[in-house]
């Protein structure tokens, strides 16, 4: 199998499962509990708090554990809109965001909140230069990702940074895609909440945090016990806690060489397919992009024929976000990004990893070519040919 | 090396999330889909093109008609690997028909042929009827056109 | 270590953790990627779902997963909450609900809905003869505890279920302590929803289901993918998913042999406390009780300081549930039962488990004795010789 | 046994949620308090009860004294670990001291003396002070009372 879909989910690195054995196996007290083994269960938690904080640049008290990427989206958002929805109803983010950020943005604005949607250009960067000029009085919260998980796209948090700042609005941004692939110093990004998600960096299913900086005003979406200073209640998932921080640390320890391995096969997957397959468009292309993404639109087919066409070979790659796959609707990213929506509707995503290699650039390559003509030729579309 | 993953589906359709499994039916009509291409002009009795705005599918179908049989029939599809299969097991049920029986095919008489296809592709089925219902409208139309004719 | 504070937590069984392994290492797919590595993933999570399902009487459907115990209590109280605001505005809970469900009831009337605490009476049984009457056209939901987790007491909830019905009102239950250790069958209790936690029945921490009956109007906690029917957005994770429903069916199939031999330990256990301590208190021990819970008042002392006594001979138990450990005030359970607040502080809670063998529970009886009386050395409070 | 686990432990308590961990002076203390007991009446020249109406813990404190110093101390608690170390503790440091140097034992010395206790349990450290305090101030009435009289 020749997985090429790292932006959905990767394995469990070997280094991350042997840290999280012993806290499936031996050390299984609950973190709350008053006695030395509970206690025990609780060092590992804090030990791990520390470790991503200093993997990320912060201090281990902005560090919150919880259960996915979405959920720490769902709590940044949610929890800054009640903790502040008494001074202001406006929240900006854009037309772009991952599912968790956007759907999220959806149930607010039914609570009564105001959202807008920034749009983005054909390259899919955000339009920073709307981004003041929305912001009103009533804004007290702006969300925009670090990089886009379709196209790879990286966004220009610390110019949004600054105009947040200035005008004293929290910033929340996605970098579930980014840590990693970039270098991502939380002090440094001027991002008031982030999260990070385990299971995209080579870590267990199950598990995230979210920094949330100091002073930062946040209501808990899920209460109960005191776990967690009260904003994130639940019995702690001590070994995924512990798998986070292996993972955290790896992705920081391998960026750099990683990020360059793979940027130089993202490329020679792109000149492999321009060069075979007539008529494809590579998204984003020209935007300064994460290393391991590419997003490509073939004109006359569909991108759930692609993914089976390669599936069938082998080969594990999607159409978008996994978790919008089978949703019949073209992604909003391309959309966003001026792409219409038969050609949307014909692009995939390939996302690189820890285990790609060359070979398996040059195979997919080849196989992508046969499976979009062999469905070109079954295609009632001829491309550009074909009057829209 | 499809069956190592068969094993593990049941009737997963029942329970929740996208579900995208399709059976061994249905990849066998999307890798060699039957009666792909376009008849000539000349050859045509009908033709029929009809879309799904709902997810952006496109079908193309052509069929010659001889004593009131499809003695020929063709399609091209733009769509997910359900309307392509879908499409080419309608043209597979159609072909020696006569028109009769032909303008009788359901949709659910598709799915049942391929053994079925997720809950979510069904709409796909009806793309493939409903362009063989305007290739035989066309059909039906052109005949009529020549009929007035003196 | 002689492990006493299986409410607390459980070991992970060796059956479980065999059945995550697979999903830990080699099928670490996304179960919403479009691929067949993405299905195998898929297939685990629809297969676990069945499986649990079938252990508790109710339909695949009516289960979703979520992380917790803690955050399935919310989904289920916030989640008709803000389904049902609009029809009514009052919930009516019980004053011995674990902080999961009581904390989130206080959040829910910072929202404005309007909570009734139901008292217990001495044995720490809700008072149901109270219920219809507390009822009012704006009540919307119902939430009674299966058994309590500090005292074991438990519920009549089939009454609650009865009277809640006949006034088209949803009932809740938290079935988080009684999955494993009562015959849970969802459909006969009952009730419309109902959690199940991992880390309480030997499956692992991060993981629990809730039931929610077909048709019991629900929003959303966390937002995002399309993940549980929308109802729970967020990558699944798998191998807690799979581990839980090895938990589950391990729970069902222990249940009465492991129920008799614990209630013999525990009957063992409260003799020999009886026999060798003066002034003890076993509460609720006239009520019906799980099999594995006993908590105890011995006057004069202080429970934490039982705790740290018995942790230093290698004995794990606590002063009650795990998440309010640490909270300087007394338990709100012995509270409610009409036990003093000094006596509420000289209480632990025993909870047996699996690996508890007879010579642990005589261990620890020796134990308590010793403990007991050197604390009672040191107190400055006679016990009932005290005038307080 | 306690190292067993004492390993893992740094500064945990910057971070989140209950901990409740005790380093081995206090446990120490705790497992064998110094001055555990009570004066007879014929020997007490002082005598303290303070409770601590936050958490329910009471600690009684007796003293003998001659020349201005502390000669005897004795003491009992009713709370948690914390309570009975710290009270413990408190004993162990105004023993033998001055009246003056007593009263100038501040709850620092005593959580310092003890090489740290957990941060919510602070409080408890207040009451040995407070009993302590409470003692004298019942010495200095008792020996004005015997002053005051003829
Ligand atoms: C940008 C982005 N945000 C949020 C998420 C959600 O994370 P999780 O899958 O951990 O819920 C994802 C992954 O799907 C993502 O790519
Ligand atoms: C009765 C009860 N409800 C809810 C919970 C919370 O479950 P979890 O620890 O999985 O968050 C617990 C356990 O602490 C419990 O005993």
């Amino acid at each position: 199998m020749i997985y090429l879909d790292h932006n959905a989910t990767t394995p469990l690195h070997p280094r991350v499962f042997e840290a999280m054995l012993p806290y499936l196996r031996e050390r299984w007290g609950n973190p709350s509990s008053p006695y030395r083994f509970g206690n025990q269960a609780r060092a590992a938690v804090e030990r791990s708090r520390r470790r991503i904080a200093e993997c990320l640049s912060c201090s281990p008290t902005e560090i919150l554990f919880c259960s996915s990427g979405t959920e720490a989206d769902n709590l940044a958002l949610r929890g800054v809109a009640h903790a502040l929805g008494a001074r202001g109803n406006h929240i900006v983010t854009t037309a772009i965001e991952h599912h968790a950020v956007l759907n999220t943005c959806k149930a607010l604005e039914s609570e009564g909140f105001r959202i807008t949607y920034l749009p983005v250009n054909e390259d899919g960067i955000v339009q920073i230069e709307t981004l003041a000029s929305v912001l009103d009085d009533q804004t007290i919260l702006v969300s925009v990702m670090h990089a886009n998980n379709e196209t790879g796209v990286i966004q220009p948090i610390k110019e949004i940074a600054d105009i947040a700042r200035k005008r004293g609005v929290l910033l929340h941004s996605d970098t579930v895609q980014t840590v990693g692939k970039l270098n991502v110093q939380l002090a440094d990004l001027g991002v008031d909440l982030a999260p990070v998600s385990a299971h995209k960096i080579y870590g267990p299913k199950g598990i995230a945090a979210l920094y949330v900086r100091e002073g930062t005003p946040l209501a808990p979406v899920i209460t109960g016990g005191a776990q967690e200073g009260g904003l994130r209640a639940g019995t702690e998932n001590v070994a995924g806690i512990v798998g986070l921080a292996e993972a955290v640390a790896l992705a920081v320890e391998h960026r750099e060489t990683e990020g360059k391995r793979l940027a130089i096969l993202r490329d020679r997957l792109e000149k492999g397919v321009r060069e075979s397959i007539r008529e494809v468009r590579i998204n984003g292309a020209r935007a300064p992009r994460v290393p391991n993404t590419s997003n490509m639109s073939f004109s006359g087919v569909d991108g759930e024929s692609i993914v089976l066409g390669l599936d069938l070979c082998g080969i594990c790659l999607s159409t978008g976000s996994a978790c919008s796959t089978g949703d019949p609707e073209p992604s909003h990213v391309l959309m966003a990004m001026g792409i219409n929506a038969r050609e949307a509707q014909g692009s995939i995503r390939i996302s690189l990893g820890r285990d790609t290699e060359r070979d398996d650039i040059d195979a997919t390559v080849q196989a992508l070519a046969a499976t979009v003509e062999r469905l070109r030729a079954v295609s009632s579309i001829q491309g550009s040919t074909e009057p829209q | 090396m499809v069956d190592q993953f068969n094993d593990d589906f049941g009737d997963l359709e029942a329970s929740f999330g996208p579900i995208l499994y399709y059976n061994e039916i249905v990849i066998e009509h999307f890798t060699h889909p039957r009666n792909v291409g376009e008849l000539d002009e000349s050859e045509t009795d009908g033709f029929g093109l009809v879309g799904d705005p709902f997810c952006g599918d496109q079908m193309k179908l052509w069929i010659a008609v001889g004593k009131d049989k499809i003695t020929k029939i063709a399609f091209k599809s733009f769509g997910c690997p359900g309307a392509i299969a879908t499409s080419s097991m309608l043209t597979a049920l159609a072909e020696g028909k006569t028109i009769e029986e032909a303008r009788r095919i359901t949709d659910d008489d598709v799915i049942e042929a391929l053994g079925g296809i997720p809950e979510r592709k069904r709409h796909c089925s009806l793309l493939g009827v409903r362009a063989l219902h305007a290739a035989i409208d066309d059909w039906e139309r052109r005949r009529a056109g020549s009929a007035d004719q003196p």
